[in-house]
């Protein structure tokens, strides 16, 4: 066991996989020599070489379109796009064919590549670097989205989306690259994507969150002297519901937390799919908690922007007033 | 000097069987036997006549859009003859004549417009991969098919087809742009038909040649008469070499026309002349391959009789084939999203019918139950 | 008045737009000569001109961004994306600059664009020729999205649109481009963005759709002997959640249709805030009748995707019975 | 002739004033006046002096990420300095010194990388378009503003900004394509600066100049020292000749160097060679102006005094200026998405501190109402 960063918890998973299956190669804009502007592939051009870890032309389209090739010729690729506001030019080859190439060739050819993708707001970084489109990726089908908020789970759902025979993409939060560290064992182990996981448990009221945003949720909890279940997504599509809808069955109330716009953000798939599933038990209605319908502020004012402890705690009162 | 040369290049543009039937044996001799001449042009005959019973299937009602080869047949047959059976072909929509070279059987195509997506479900056996709809993408399909074979190790090429409007597609530039700078070893083999839809070329690329596109990038750049497979053989050659060899992509430029509609939901009548049209229909590919093998008395007119019996027959039973594949089950929209499917897909799968729910349907029964407590 | 389609409908704004105002111009693949591959811009090159009416080369991105710099310059243009299938090569200059610059400029730079896209299935089209990504640019701060049902609307919301200082996503229902025919009136009007429009009024149940579907809804209530009210959108973004709000306040029910795919599609987020607004006046959960989580098929099995009479009757029979 | 060419070309290099000091009297006479060359040497110094300050800026908490322009200052003041005041200068973000001979105020810049959207407001009397963060997305919207001009008969034209890495995404393809074909008066220039943050040009461009792109769609493609500000103008004469009175655009390469990190975000030394640095170092543009003027005797030590200390009060002033600026309302969120702010949104701002909702909170009381009746 080591007591890890996220940054350093995949590194260490890319590390594993790619000692352990020589089909994972890493490609995308500085992640050789110079390990990412983020340093979570530091060292895996050295210890890989140049074959295996490539730092490709500036060109996102091209980094994805690539990689689907290489995957449908055999290889496990694990393209890297440098930020979450950088994937709109990759756009068009991750939903017109990553998504599409197994139905659309009934399995004759399939795209087992895992997208790495820094998201969401919180560093002090210009335009476009401080995004949450993960919306935008769990409405297309034969997708998979993944984002962890722990360095554990970070490693073991990396692993396994790296295994995964469909194409994954993995959000890495940014925020929490670095904002604290958690034991991760050494030997190699996976998360199952599709399955959420409770980080607290509560009688109350469940909270759903995932990403950065789950760090925001357990300073509210702390503050609150509600009793409040915590639900971490991990995995966007396919979601958890079972977990959810067990949760929410016993509080008869639910507030989402998230970054992204609210305007047809997750939240509303989840909140929808709790009214379906958990109509009769709702005390009130599921609140969203998110970013609002506008462009993500410059970073003056992006805290305003960004859910905090206040807000979901004005949600957890409102909700609980309900 | 203040004003040196930076760079000095140029493009070589290859015929080597004339529209008028002259033929240059420095460059083509020995290029293509005679034996595999013939079976070539009875390759193009069947295609042709693919073109001819597809066009009235659609006008029929028994296939939705189809896009014809015809005028063009000589560019992606010339290419699939000279690969490797191996090798990738990274096809768009309008290389059939090239496809069935390599033993992909027709019935497929067919399936394929007919709306069924089995018509896509190709054996990899043939390495050719399924018709690529959106414009320009599927060049950096062939880009990574290529480089995963080198990083295996393996001597295996891939051959990418698009058409002249596809080279204004972003993803155009960025796969040669891969291709040359990472050294992957893929042919980009552009059909320049003169249209794409109603836009002439012209409007895709007001250079003298689309060739130069590849200049772009420091690769080797060739323009041949697409419509004499000659040429495009020796262009292929060239490239594969240089490819299979040296790991350097080549941007060849096939100059042919489109004979037909776009595909058979246009009229081309509405924007192009009959006089254009009348011109390249005198540089049909077909009509000069078959001068030529009657000029070395290699082919008559009884086996142009036979031969397209011949063809009649074996498109007639490819449809027959085609039409008789059972429709794909409606658990077929499911089934093939994920290798597992979650849960959630398998309900709507299985309630799609039953309930609008696309839930599990026990939630209705207990959530009922409830109310009724 | 004049009985026309809706392709008839949309030729006729356009050209009534051009004639009124000289910055507006036309531009995509064959729009010009050819009119369109759906003959909605037939006659304009003629009639405006090849300045006016442009064929561009074949590169969606290209056709947006350069479109973008027109609207900067003080043009009006209105560039059309042949299939909806085709926005992701242009998804980029969409979400990452016209949607942004008013923001990122605080009003030095606006780009008041319309983007013509048919939309949706039914045709018995290709591969990426069906789609239905309302939602995707729903979740998109600074885009309006508009889809309009009926040859009225689409010229009077089409004027809007071309008028709009903000860039508007238009999508046409391809499948009722010539589906029926609606007395348009030949003078211009307008029909303002962001306003729903009630098809018909009931009391026993809500149904809201938008697009080509609002055809299935109306089957379906024909079939019916419940009281129901449809709800025909128009507009997708911004919502009219004041007109959803009342009609559900009344009746209780709500029954929502749409063509993409379920999970995280636009239903959702009127599902959600129909949870927010009419909680207690809700009789039972919010149903949505849907496309799948599953790429659109190819055109054998499409009717089965499509969301039919069928389906949304056994919702309001659910949702009634509930 | 079988094989013949199809085409043949060149790309010319130029240099009239390199790093040795000798300059070249045939191209570079008359081209800038001396007062002119002054005045763009202060200019040059003042702008190095902001890429001092702001680093430190950035370093001490006071600032965000900042890319400064050093070693690249000849290239988009040449640029600027050639082109008309109402010509478009659609950029990137290492402008900066072109920008200021613009009369951008120099605040605006400072705002923007201080997180303030308001630094991208700028007047539209400056021509110029607020800082690109998206690589390479830029080109296309200088295409449609020189495409705007053209059609409303205005003799204005575009001068787009790019680096190295850039010309690897599509959207470049796609500009200079539809700029070409288009026949559109844009002015592609590309700072080839031999760094992509760590990736070298060879891996965005693997041919032997990076000017051949433009080949790609035939129009004219110069390549030029640029750290020579006499080779940029005369290219930039040249191109604005060819886009203004011909609509033709035209790609120029200046071949520089970043001197600097990527960006205070960045640190080069992980990733490449002091030596290169260095060499890179003597051909720094400010000295090599210096001495020229200095030859000539336009300049002396005196006066270089005295303008670094004009640099340094510049720049201190515009600190002070950029930082005096209150901070932005929360309510600036959400009043600029759209020109008239929907029901929705106006909700979300006047409620986002006191109630979660984001909706119309009376529906809270309503409800809440309703629930005690
Ligand atoms: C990305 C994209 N945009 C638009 C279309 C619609 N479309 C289908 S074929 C075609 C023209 C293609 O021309 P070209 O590349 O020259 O190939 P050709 O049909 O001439 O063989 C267009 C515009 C598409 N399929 N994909
Ligand atoms: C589409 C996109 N991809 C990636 C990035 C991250 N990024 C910012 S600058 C940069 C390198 C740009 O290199 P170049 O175009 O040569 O310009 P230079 O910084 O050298 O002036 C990268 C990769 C980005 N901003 N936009
Ligand atoms: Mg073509
Ligand atoms: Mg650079």
């Amino acid at each position: 066991m080591a007591n890890l960063t996220l940054v350093q918890a995949i590194n260490l998973a890319l590390v594993q996989e790619m000692e352990k299956d020589e089909r994972v190669m890493i490609l995308g804009e500085d992640v050789g020599l110079n390990g990412g502007v983020f340093r979570v592939t530091e060292g895996l051009f050295n210890r890989f070489g140049g074959d295996r870890v490539i730092d490709t032309p500036l060109a996102e389209s091209g980094i994805i379109g690539t990689s689907i090739g290489l995957a449908m010729s055999g290889q496990r690729p694990v393209p890297e796009i440098q930020f979450e506001g950088f994937l709109g030019p990759a756009y068009d080859q991750i939903c017109s064919h990553a998504a599409r190439m197994r139905t659309r060739t009934r399995s004759a050819f399939t795209v087992p590549m895992t997208i790495r993708v820094p998201v969401g707001g919180g560093i002090h970084a210009p335009e476009l670097h401080s995004d949450s489109p993960e919306a935008i990726y769990a409405h297309q089908p034969g997708l998979k989205v993944v984002m962890p908020a722990s360095p554990y789970d970070a490693k073991g759902l990396l692993i396994s989306a790296i295994r995964d025979p469909d194409p994954v993409i993995f959000f890495e939060p940014k925020r929490i690259y670095r904002a604290f560290r958690e034991e991760v064992p050494e030997d190699e182990y996976t998360v199952p994507i599709g399955k959420a996981r409770t980080v607290c448990e509560g009688e109350e009221l469940t909270i759903v969150s995932w990403g950065a945003s789950v760090v925001q949720c357990m300073q509210a909890i702390e503050r609150s002297n509600d009793s409040i279940e915590l639900i971490d997504l991990r995995t966007i599509y396919p979601i958890d519901m079972d977990a959810i809808e067990a949760s929410v069955k016993k509080t008869g109330r639910c507030v989402i937390v998230h970054e992204a716009p609210r305007t047809s953000g997750f939240g509303a798939e989840i909140a929808t799919q709790i009214m379906e599933r958990c109509f009769l038990h709702l005390e009130a209605p599921v609140q969203r908690v998110a970013g609002f319908d506008t462009i993500m502020p410059y970073y003056k004012l992006e805290t305003e922007y960004l859910p905090d402890a206040d807000r979901i705690e004005k949600a957890i009162n409102e909700i609980r007033a309900y | 000097m203040p004003i040196t040369k930076a760079l000095e290049t140029h493009i070589d543009h290859i015929s080597i069987l004339d529209e008028h039937g002259s033929f240059d044996e420095a460059l083509g001799k020995d290029l293509i036997p005679d034996e595999d001449l013939l079976k070539l042009y009875q390759h193009m005959v069947v295609c042709r006549k693919l073109d001819e019973i597809a066009f009235k299937l659609q006008r029929s009602g028994r296939m939705g859009t189809f896009p014809q080869n015809m005028g063009q047949e000589a560019t992606s047959l010339g290419a699939a003859y000279m690969l490797d059976d191996t090798d990738w072909m990274v096809t768009c929509y309008r290389e059939n004549c090239g496809l069935f070279w390599r033993g992909l059987p027709m019935e497929k195509i067919l399936q394929h417009w007919m709306g069924d997506e089995r018509g896509n479900q190709i054996d990899r056996k043939h390495y050719c991969t399924p018709i690529a709809v959106p414009i320009g993408t599927q060049m950096l399909h062939a880009t990574g098919l290529a480089w995963g074979a080198k990083y295996r190790g393996e001597s295996q090429i891939a051959c990418t087809f698009f058409g002249d409007g596809a080279t204004s597609e972003g993803d155009f530039h960025e796969a040669m742009n891969f291709a040359a700078n990472l050294d992957i070893p893929v042919i980009f083999f552009c059909q320049n038909n003169q249209w794409a839809i109603s836009v002439p070329t012209s409007i895709q690329c007001s250079a003298p040649t689309v060739a130069q596109r590849g200049m772009a990038y420091g690769v080797e750049c060739l323009q041949c008469d697409g419509n004499d497979i000659f040429a495009v053989a020796w262009c292929m050659k060239k490239a594969i070499e240089s490819a299979r060899d040296h790991n350097r992509p080549v941007f060849i430029e096939a100059v042919t026309y489109r004979l037909g509609d776009h595909t058979t939901a246009d009229d081309a009548r509405r924007y192009r002349d009959e006089e254009e049209v009348a011109l390249w229909q005198s540089r049909d590919p077909l009509k000069r391959m078959r001068t030529f093998l009657e000029s070395k008395g290699l082919w008559n007119d009884a086996q142009q009789a036979e031969l397209d019996e011949h063809a009649e027959a074996t498109v007639t039973a490819a449809v027959e084939r085609a039409e008789s594949i059972e429709t794909p089950s409606r658990d077929d929209i499911f089934n093939w999203t994920f290798a597992d499917i979650p849960e959630q897909i398998a309900t709507q799968r299985d309630t799609m019918r039953t309930t609008s729910i696309g839930q599990d349907p026990s939630q209705i029964a207990s959530e009922q139950a409830t109310t009724q407590a």
